[in-house]
């Protein structure tokens, strides 16, 4: 495979210049992820106002994959429920792991298809975690309640 | 058993770097090969590979219990390898080569069973900063059960080890000093005989971890005069599963078992269990027997290729690597290069480690990124990760040129302008 | 990897052994031999043997941490193998399934990390007399470091596990029963279901050690419901340097890791580490990963042969054996027969078992003799030695006959009028 | 190899019924030998008379290679000073390991021949074990002194 599949343009660009990045001092959600094997770190910070994400930013370090990840999953989960962030989730799960394709509701297509540049890993299997080390992180901020929480893929 | 053919004339410090190739099947398996992951793992000669195949085929039994001749011959192979250890690294008795799984068992038993008799709280354990993750956290699992006290010699200015301050650091109370031969991510060459008359000066023991040296450099224990020494053998073009602790034998003498079972103990009753003497009381349970017999094919054959022709061609390439990657824009070598053996880690402007890895590889050039399992080295040199290469009796020039031009190609890839 | 034709045609409850036979390449190097010691140690199939070497050949590299190709295949078949071994035991998760040395690291890695943990000083723990050394000596140390108490449960009037006393001596005192599924002396088959349950009702936890069991008895740990479970990886026709724990996930979470060193932890500093969830958090330092691979190939062997023929087979040849040495004048076999799998213990009159050893290896007949690491059993049954004859998938009924025309001749031999 | 020449018939003999057998009650210095791997022991007996052995004596179980050995031992070193019994055992010791011949002064070369029957298990590596314990057990007895002593071949 062309390693141009996987690093896209849209892949460098948000590696280079993470949006949504820095510590959100307001944060109501936040956990600390990590990838012992590579030793790529990120922390997620999510503010919700009911069910609803208002505000998600990022900090760490990593390589490219899990920067841009990181950086495009705090773009598409700001504004919707945490039900559609697990749906974007999950979609994207599929994506990047070659898994049977999980369909998104209509409204969520757009984003689902901003998501679509780093579906190029999925023929690179020991990157996979650094693409879904971001969303594990989000996952573990929402299910520890108001508390900080760590997870790690391997 | 494959018997080598009789090593080709070499031209000048070096040898026949494609005759050795061709001893490994890997890379006839997998054309274009650029193999630089030796520290992590080396590759096996044919010699290792089918001898093990045929002990299995011709003389296989379990050992040291048997009466008929098949267990006899296997017994005498796995005997005879450990003798082979011995003879490798001049250890003064075959007692003194105990059969583990790795360094890192190595490691645990020296922590559990020797450390765990003779080290009381307050006493203080030296380790440095170039430690691998498996010469660090025995020594912190002891120290949370015992009260010990780790104390770190910090890097020099080069990145190699502080002298001076191993000097400074080591006190009355400094009862074991455990620090790596070679280090694993600069490959930082430590000046071992001197670290051990300095240790032995103040009434402490010294652990050396050879996994990196033994494969790289000829290692004389008794010269070195250390008290410990583990190696791994698939390190050293051995198999998996199988590594030497080498020590002292009246330290071995002193040590209680640590694993217990079959073959370690004299008799056994419900009430009380005597034990063997040293080697056998430290390997319990049916050894590793394959594993032993392949190690010891490993040694013959770096023997036979010669140690001080391998440490030679490593020192040349490390140099010659060293050099290129210097002068390369954007490159970055970690730590300064005179003492350095077998390994070169370094870093790209704008291209995380990880990312370099996976382009290279789809130009077949295999290296390791990361940490490395040296957390607290990377913490001190301020690094996430690194680029690592490691070379090998199998490598030469042209793997180091096939990484330079995979690098510029991971250059070329990641500076290129891009539509935000 | 080298595939197996097809199973031939089976006659009976049967199956075809001399193709079986072919498989084994130690018979057509070692014509004539009567392999009779597959207890101690099993002889491997060509697909284990070349399939090993093949993996060295053609993927090899360290696992887990490598991004390029050969490392992510070897990786793949690295967690491929504990894959196989979950399907073949029937565990619920392949977390569960932590590759060790052997059944004796096996049982150290339980003694030390969840007895030293969960076990207080006055707590039982219940073994049978039928225990190899590897079930016992890990239980004594542990005894003497925390103030436990070994309870033994003595045998019944066959020589099998007197279940009744086991159910008498289950106290609210006893934490764990640490019992073996087979006993490698007599080759008795504990009612394994029944003792988890009744430890289970007690609120004991219990382990199984499965070193004889497993390459003689289909084995599904969910099935039978016990917490560890043990195996040696040799033993069941694949390479040595290999085992396994099984323990229910809930257990292994709770348990802190035992070795230490790389891959088993998360991050390290000087000041702290954090460790992996199970498996990882038990397996410390590279793993024996071409032990792993060929203990898979030797589990998918055993399942092409297909485990409840190897199971029929193996008792047919047990009951012809006991039938056969029953009949012979002055041969007395140990225990009664009606639950015994794989092995036969025996003594003849006037001639000890060292010497009928000798004597049979002189005609090709391996047996082993002494006391089969069970000195405790042999104390009970009041002898010194048992010679032991033990069968594999490899033998049949050939193998009997020339060891009952063996024992004939050592009669002869030491029956013979001698001059003083 | 034939079997007969590691069975002889005085083997067997010693074996079936071997001499100076039982324990000494009056010995001056004992030892227990043991070899794990077969779980043979013996445990030798001596009464020492100034230097001079003026009384050997075992107990035991084992096969008949030990048995016959102890049995011989104790013959031959009976009336023998520490220093003749040593040179017994140095010669046995290469007779049965098939080492280098170490010559036995004239005076001991008839007690030597007696050990003959023995140099059989030098073929049978495994078995040489069996034909030494006794010997080093009795070397035992004689370094600790009065006192008991346990030692072991593997
Ligand atoms: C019942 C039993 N348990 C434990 C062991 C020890 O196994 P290993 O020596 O492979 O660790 C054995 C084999 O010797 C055995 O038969
Ligand atoms: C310096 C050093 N020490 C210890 C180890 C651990 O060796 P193993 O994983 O074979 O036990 C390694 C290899 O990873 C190493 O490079």
């Amino acid at each position: 495979m062309d390693l141009r599949e996987l690093y896209q343009d849209i892949i460098l660009d948000h590696g280079r210049h993470p949006r949504n990045f820095g510590a959100l001092s307001d944060a109501s959600h936040f956990a600390h992820g990590h990838n012992p094997l590579c030793g790529d770190k990120v922390t997620i910070f999510v503010k919700l106002d009911g069910d609803r994400i208002v505000e998600a930013r990022f900090e760490g370090h990593g390589c490219a994959i899990s920067t841009a990840s990181a950086s495009l999953m705090t773009e598409v989960v700001k504004n919707k429920t945490l039900a559609e962030a697990d749906a974007l989730f999950q979609n994207f799960h599929t994506k990047v792991t070659g898994g049977e394709q999980i369909a998104l509701p209509a409204a969520l297509e757009d984003d689902g298809d901003r998501l679509e540049p780093l579906a190029g890993v999925k023929s690179y299997p020991a990157r996979v975690k650094c693409a879904t080390l971001a969303w594990h992180t989000f996952e573990a901020a929402m299910h520890a309640g108001s508390i900080a929480a760590a997870v790690k893929t391997e | 058993m494959t018997m080598l053919a009789p090593l080709r004339p070499v031209a000048g410090n070096s040898f026949d770097v494609a005759w050795i190739r061709r001893e490994f099947p890997v890379f006839e398996r997998n054309p274009g090969l650029v193999f630089l992951d030796t520290a992590a793992s080396a590759q096996k000669p044919r010699s290792v590979i089918d001898g093990i195949a045929e002990f299995y085929r011709s003389d296989y039994a379990n050992v040291h219990r048997g009466v008929y001749g098949l267990s006899a011959r296997s017994t005498a192979r796995f005997e005879g390898a450990r003798e082979t250890v011995r003879r490798f690294l001049n250890a003064a008795d075959v007692s003194e080569i105990v059969f583990v799984r790795g360094a890192t068992e190595g490691l645990n038993l020296v922590a559990q069973s020797w450390g765990a008799t003779f080290l009381k709280p307050g006493d203080q354990v030296l380790l440095s900063a170039l430690e691998h993750h498996s010469n660090i956290v025995p020594w912190q699992q002891l120290r949370d059960r015992l009260g010990l006290e780790l104390v770190i010699v910090p890097l020099d200015s080069s990145g190699g080890l502080d002298v001076a301050a191993f000097e400074r650091l080591l006190t009355p109370r400094t009862r074991l000093v455990a620090i790596t031969h070679i280090a694993n991510v600069t490959g930082h060459v430590v000046p071992a005989a001197a670290l051990v008359r300095l240790a032995h000066a103040r009434g402490a023991k010294i652990l050396l971890d050879g996994c990196q040296a033994v494969p790289r450099l000829p290692v004389d224990v008794q010269a070195l005069d250390c008290d410990f020494y583990v190696l791994s053998g698939h390190k050293c073009y051995g198999p998996t599963g199988i590594g030497v602790l080498y020590a002292k034998r009246a330290i071995l003498d002193a040590m209680p078992p640590w694993q217990s079972g079959g073959d370690m103990i004299t008799t056994v009753t419900f009430e009380r269990t005597t034990y063997q003497e040293p080697p056998q009381r430290f390997e319990a349970g049916t050894p590793d027997i394959s594993g032993a017999i392949g190690l010891a094919l490993a040694l013959d054959f770096m023997d036979q290729v010669g140690r001080t022709t391998i440490r030679d061609h490593e020192q040349a390439l490390t140099r010659y690597a060293r050099d290129r990657l210097a002068t390369m824009p954007g490159v970055s070598v970690v730590g300064a290069g005179s003492e350095c053996l077998g390994v070169v880690s370094f870093t790209v402007d704008g291209v995380h480690p990880h990312d370099l890895a996976t382009i290279f590889d789809q130009s077949n050039v295999a290296i390791r990124a990361g940490h490395h399992c040296a957390q607290p080295l990377m913490d001190t040199l301020g690094l996430a990760a690194t680029a690592r290469a490691s070379f090998g009796i199998y490598s030469d020039e042209s793997d180091v040129d096939a990484l330079v031009t995979a690098i510029r190609a991971a250059q070329r890839l990641f500076d290129r302008p891009v539509q935000g």
